[in-house]
């Protein structure tokens, strides 16, 4: 993506680049001022709702490529980080009357701890035996879960799922009866995330992952060991999901089990990467941005008379995005950003 | 069964908002919104209640639409859930924003129903409970959120009351009870409910197992039920799952001195009946949330309307979930009348004194529909029927029994049916 | 140059086994800081082995690998890397769908934290393999030789006080072999010692003041290459074989 | 624990999971000569269910007639699916390596885009067919075997065999052995790679129309029924080592006694998660499977 491409590497193509990169920029930044205006200039509460769960998939897609667009490995089971995060988040409030968004930090943080359990055995496996090993592990949380009533005292209330009680509007127990505070919450989480994968673009960690996504023997030549630091972007990621299933939580005021850590939302985060552009700060913001909607609309308008339809289209997408965009959306939105930078260049 | 199935109607009136005024206006639309598991693995459900709510809107339509409201035609929009509760919170919104609906019905999963009538209740606007069982729903203190169905409480405490009265009438009954239910929310909140019911009547659990959803094969699980000797079996599954259990079960020739008792869910659904053979679910007790029996009495020109309709539109006939769609469209004609208005607060005051004794609304078998002041039908209630010589008839509550009927308690062995 | 002559690497009675097959015998033998050491020998001759146990690819299932007087047998790649001693594979492993310098910059993180002080180091290393101009071409499109050079050059990056390089001109033309050379020799020049398993005879006669030749997991021969090749053992095993065929 | 209850669980997790094996079949030669993992393994045994149901309940035929429509039809598909769907990203990446993730998600389309047309054309509605043979069950000692499980356990073990036979015997099975080897080195030595891609693919998918057609008298069919099989076939195959054709039948048997003698002592749902549990501890431990080469 573009920040990526910004990056002044070679004399001769530094003229190029930072055209480009200016170019990527100012999308960034007018992109950056919509999202701020949004909700101000279409305050219409539905579209604001639809647009809090656009991003919450950007952001959800975006933790998930912190390890996986990475280091090139397809988690299926980033799930079960979310339902931790989210059960984290609602009992810690119900139970102990914490602050939600102390809860999310909590939830962050188990999430991780989690994640550094299932991923120091998962990782040394490769290609779709690491997938198939984490579908298993948040299959078995799932299903775990979805039969517990109480867990050393903990009401996970099983299946059944568990609410937020309500309050009323109140920033500290993090409801709101409007739409836009949950907006900017989310905003800035997807902000931050995007920051953070920026950071990681140009990090230690970020050219590690990316070697051992290019070759593991050779990255532990370069004094890379694959272990560690995948554990440590799994753990950051991880974290991330978590926080992004306690603010899930917190906007829909309801966690279940079979929804929030079931294969079919790890699936969504994983769809949403690759078919955006994973391995890039802004190809899984890509991809929600234009999957969501599509499954909404879609859902909206043909859901009712033609069930499953929308599911057909987006399995087509899936298909003709893997075949003719290898790497994502986010690919040709390159091209096209580079051309108007030469041309505008040239003008 | 109740517990799966939801009804949710969202009655919006686009537009045309001068209507609430006595000023003569064009005939209006009232838009009405469900949110309906239309696809994933509720699909079936989702799809035969939107067919009953439809039929009955148009029914409503073409006598002339909502009177009060100078004949204003009622417009139904779907959102698919997907069983999924932050999807069904989304299109709740999306009904209750864009399409700006009346009320919202809904939505059969309690997943789902939870969340998403919680959306209702923050934009002041109806909703109906369809299906969605869990006790929980209409104790939340939401005045906009009400049920025209069963409580879970109420499938498992009419499911221990039949098999008492059937002791009493006989002086046999079971003593031990075997649980065998679906691990998902409905099948386990079910299973909660006999356990603690089965207890305070003095029945022995002697087995309590869930499996997860979509099996293959239930052989094991068989076994622990052969094993564990109950006197009778009370399941909860979803069709997949019935079907399998039931032909295992008479594969396996599983005796049960006192026989099947399941409580809606695959044994409501006429596809099941479809695809199972009448020999595997012969002397069957299933709590129904439909009592055909009892409507032999009152027949409405609209029931046949209805059942022809169904028949046509889906190739079996009609269920619990088409007359819970039915039963919830005529309840907000029934509203709406006596608002004359589409406005959601005014609609919602007619829903909280809705009163009705006669009529189509009670298509689903209830005596009478009123709501508490939690919003819960106090007067839902299902039968138990028995399948007998290939059809389920009515035998609990007494009363409700056609004359020639008479429960076979207790049941016979597979060996000895013809 | 020939070194300072203190020993930089010991080698001493390494073995290891794999299933029935001795790959490698008491392996013994010393490098001297700053000299161009070749490791000869036929195929399966046990050349590789040694070489990614010294690396720390594979475990020494006995002996001790001295590295300034530390002995490093059975630490992990990463480690052997952090101490100093970088390698290049056989068959060139570029991180594809990195740019070069993005290539040159992975390994710089052992020694800086940085990032321009590396992004600096690594346009330095591409303009001394020749590779300036192409520093934000992306690996993909390069040629095999250019990869093969990259490869050296990412070792490089890790600033190693020794390089151990596996066959560093196979499937080269002769001009492009005689660029590598020149290369090998630019970078013992820059201090850096140098342990080479390589095949094509002029390559060895053309850097290496020493060489050492292993035959079925032994050490056969030692000393310089226009000794060793005169030694019959080492005629009968190398050259009646693989030379002779290559040749 | 009754030793004749153990008997009986035994006796059941043997023939289920002797089907889950056959199954799993096609699954582990797909894997095994294309390195691609078929997610839309489960979706096409449900095409082979409904193509059973259908032609049952539109021609009359018995399901276990139809083994003679639904084999060829699935071979076709398979074979269709491979040549047009998968085969252009073999192309794009030049050389005949699939990159196994990119694959995966390709069939993960194909997958959503099967279950939810069949969703479309057949509804949500549970069917079953039903064969018109009388079968009791055969009785071993006290326990009494369900033919038509027995039937599907028996058509796995010959499948199995003549799968490795036919890999063994013939022209079109040493290619596609040597092509599973060394794809590179066979298309060389003249093999028509694409050829024997499409035909593999082919093979793998005709025994779920094999299977779709034995099952279809005792599984209830819906258009998601694919998932019920989906990740026990994964569990399976990864169990008896990926590519092997005994080891998933090996496996299959495994997955069937361990879920049957675990669930006298556990819940099915607790059960469900042990299994779970085992492919991973099997993935970590021996990630080559029990039959392995590795």
């Amino acid at each position: 993506m573009a920040l990526r491409i910004s990056k002044n590497m070679g004399a001769p193509q530094l003229a190029t680049k930072s055209g480009y990169g200016r170019m990527a920029t100012l999308l960034v930044v007018a992109a950056g001022v919509v999202a701020l205006a949004l909700p101000i200039a279409m305050p219409d509460p539905y579209f604001v709702h639809s647009c809090i769960v656009v991003l919450l998939f950007a952001y959800m897609a975006t933790s998930w490529n912190f390890v996986c667009g990475y280091v090139g490995q397809l988690s299926i089971g980033h799930a079960m980080f979310a339902g931790v995060g989210g059960y984290a988040t609602v009992l810690i409030f119900s139970r102990l009357g914490i602050s939600p968004w102390l809860g999310m930090l909590v939830g962050g943080v188990l999430a991780a701890m989690l994640s550094v359990v299932v991923g120091y055995p998962t990782f040394r496996l490769k290609g779709p035996y690491f997938a198939l090993t984490t579908i298993a592990f948040a299959e078995m949380i799932r299903i775990w879960v979805e039969n517990t009533d109480t867990f050393l005292g903990i009401p996970l209330n099983g299946a059944a799922g568990i609410t937020v009680p309500l309050v009323g509007e109140s920033w500290v127990a993090f409801q709101f009866n409007g739409k836009t505070p949950y907006y900017y919450v989310i905003l800035v989480m997807l902000v931050l995330a995007l920051l953070a994968t920026w950071r990681l673009e140009r990090s230690k960690l970020g050219f590690y992952l990316k070697a051992i996504r290019g070759d593991r023997d050779a990255a532990e030549a370069l004094g890379i060991s694959p272990a560690r630091y995948q554990l440590v972007a799994l753990a950051i990621s991880a974290f991330m999901t978590g926080v992004g299933g306690g603010f899930y939580a917190q906007f829909f005021r309801y966690v279940n089990a079979d929804r929030l850590i079931g294969v079919e939302f790890s699936i969504d985060l994983a769809l949403m990467s690759i078919i955006g552009g994973q391995g890039t700060v802004f190809g899984p913001l890509l991809g929600a941005v234009l999957l969501t909607p599509i499954a909404e609309i879609t859902r909206g308008h043909l859901g009712g008379v033609l069930p499953g339809l929308h599911i057909v289209i987006y399995g087509i997408i899936l298909i003709l995005a893997v075949l003719y965009l290898p790497k994502g959306l986010i690919d040709p939105l390159r091209s096209i950003l580079s051309r108007l930078s030469k041309n505008g260049r040239s003008a | 069964m109740t517990h799966s199935i939801s009804r949710r109607g969202v009655l919006g009136i686009a537009a045309t908002m001068a209507l609430g005024s006595k000023a003569f206006a064009q005939p209006a639309e009232v838009v009405i919104g469900w949110i309906l598991p239309l696809t994933g693995v509720s699909a079936s459900v989702g799809q035969q209640t939107r067919v009953g709510a439809q039929i009955a809107t148009d029914q409503i339509n073409a006598a002339g639409g909502i009177k009060s409201l100078g004949g204003a035609r009622i417009r139904l929009v779907f959102g698919d859930s997907q069983s999924k509760p932050d999807i069904g919170v989304s299109e709740t919104e999306r009904l209750i924003q864009r399409e700006n609906v009346a009320a919202v019905a809904g939505a059969f999963n309690s997943a789902v129903t939870f969340p998403a009538s919680e959306v209702a209740q923050r934009y002041k606007t109806p909703w109906l409970t369809m299906g969605a069982v869990k006790d929980e729903i209409t104790e939340r203190g939401f005045e906009y959120v009400f049920r025209l169905n069963n409580k879970a409480i109420y499938d498992a405490r009419e499911q221990i009351d039949a098999m008492d009265f059937f002791k009493k009438e006989t002086g046999k009954g079971p003593k031990t009870l075997a649980m065998f239910y679906e691990g998902s929310d409905w099948g386990r909140s079910h299973a909660a409910n006999v356990r603690k019911l089965a207890k305070e009547r003095g029945y022995d659990v002697v087995l309590d197992e869930a499996a997860p959803p979509n099996q293959v094969d239930f052989s094991s699980q068989l076994l622990k039920i052969r094993a564990a000797k109950p006197d009778a079996l009370i399941v909860a599954f979803y069709t997949p799952d019935q079907l399998l259990l039931s032909r295992q079960m008479m594969e396996q020739r599983l005796d049960l001195p006192y026989g099947v008792h399941s409580v809606g869910g695959g044994t409501e659904d006429p596809a099941f009946y479809k695809a199972i053979s009448p020999r595997a679910v012969a002397y069957y007790f299933v709590q129904e949330d439909r009592q055909v029996d009892a409507l032999q009495g009152v027949r409405y020109p609209e029931y046949d309307d209805l059942e022809k309709k169904f028949r046509e539109l889906l190739g079996y006939n009609m269920s619990a979930y088409g007359a819970q769609g039915f039963a919830t469209m005529y309840v907000l004609k029934d509203a709406l009348e006596r608002a004359a208005s589409s406005d959601r607060d005014k609609l919602r005051d007619a829903l909280a004194k809705t009163d009705i004794t006669s009529g189509p609304a009670l298509y689903v078998g209830y005596q009478r529909i009123k709501f508490d002041e939690h919003g819960q039908n106090t007067f839902a209630h299902g039968a138990i029927s028995q399948n007998l010589d290939g059809q389920r008839r009515t035998v609990w509550p007494a009363e409700s029994r056609a004359k020639d009927i008479k429960p076979i308690w207790p049941v016979p062995a597979f060996g000895a049916r013809s | 140059m020939s070194g300072d002559g203190t020993p930089l690497l010991q080698v001493r009675g390494i073995s290891k086994r794999f299933g029935g097959l001795q790959a490698v015998h008491d392996l013994s033998f010393d490098l001297r800081r700053g000299e161009i050491l070749a490791l000869l020998g036929p195929n399966g001759a046990g050349k590789t082995t040694a070489f990614n146990m010294i690396a720390g690819y594979f475990r020494t299932d006995q002996g001790r690998i001295l590295f300034e007087g530390r002995d490093i047998a059975g630490r992990k790649p990463w480690d052997i890397c952090r101490i100093g001693i970088a390698r290049t594979f056989q068959l060139s492993k570029p991180f594809s769908d990195l740019t070069v310098a993005e290539n040159l910059m992975v390994g710089g993180f052992v020694r800086r934290s940085e990032i321009d002080e590396i992004r600096a180091k690594a346009l330095e290393i591409a303009d001394f393999l020749g590779m300036g101009h192409q520093a934000a071409t992306e690996v993909q499109h390069l040629t095999a030789f250019d990869r093969r050079k990259l490869e050296l050059g990412r070792a490089l990056s890790t600033e190693p006080k020794l390089l151990l390089m596996d066959e560093v001109v196979a499937g080269a033309t002769p001009s492009e072999a005689q660029e590598m050379v020149e290369l090998v020799r630019r970078i013992r020049d820059r201090g850096v010692t140098i342990l080479i398993v390589e095949h094509v005879m002029k390559v060895i006669m053309a850097l290496s003041e020493r060489v050492i030749v292993m035959e079925s997991g032994r050490l056969i021969a030692n000393g310089k290459p226009k000794d060793v090749v005169r030694q019959p053992e080492v005629l009968k095993a190398y050259f009646g074989e693989g030379y002779a065929a290559r040749a | 624990m009754d030793p004749l209850i153990l008997g009986f669980a035994v006796v059941n997790g043997l023939l289920i999971g002797g089907i889950y094996g056959g199954v799993a079949l096609g699954l582990s030669l797909i894997f095994g000569v294309l390195r691609v993992v078929n997610f839309a393994h489960g979706s096409l045994l449900m095409v082979g269910l409904y193509t059973a149901y259908w032609l049952q309940a539109l021609a009359g035929i018995d399901p276990y007639a139809s083994v003679i429509f639904t084999v060829p039809l699935l071979f076709c598909m398979g074979y269709f699916i491979q040549r047009v769907i998968i085969a252009p990203l073999i192309w794009r990446e030049s050389a005949l390596v699939v990159e196994p993730l990119s694959a995966l998600l390709l069939t993960a389309g194909v997958y959503l885009v099967i279950d939810n047309l069949a969703l479309m054309a057949f509804g949500p509605d549970v069917r079953s067919a039903s064969t018109s043979l009388d079968m009791p069950p055969i009785m071993l000692g006290p326990i009494p075997v369900n033919m038509q499980r027995f039937i599907g356990f028996s058509a796995a073990i010959l499948a199995a065999i003549g799968l490795v036979v036919w890999l063994r015997q013939t022209r079109m099975g040493r290619a596609i052995r040597a092509t599973a080897q060394n794809r590179d080195a066979a298309a060389l030595s003249g093999i028509d790679v694409p050829m024997i891609y499409a035909v593999t693919f082919g093979v793998g998918t005709a025994l779920l129309g094999l299977f779709g057609s034995l099952l279809a008298t005792f599984i209830p069919i819906t258009p998601n029924v694919g998932l019920s099989f989906g990740i026990r076939s994964f569990i399976v195959v990864v169990l008896g080592g990926i590519g092997s054709i005994p080891g998933s039948i090996l496996g299959g048997l495994v997955i069937g006694v361990f879920e049957a003698i675990a669930s006298q002592f556990v819940p099915a749902t607790s059960a469900a998660i042990l299994s779970l549990g085992l492919f991973i501890l099997i993935l970590l431990v021996r990630p080559g499977g029990l039959m392995g080469k590795l």
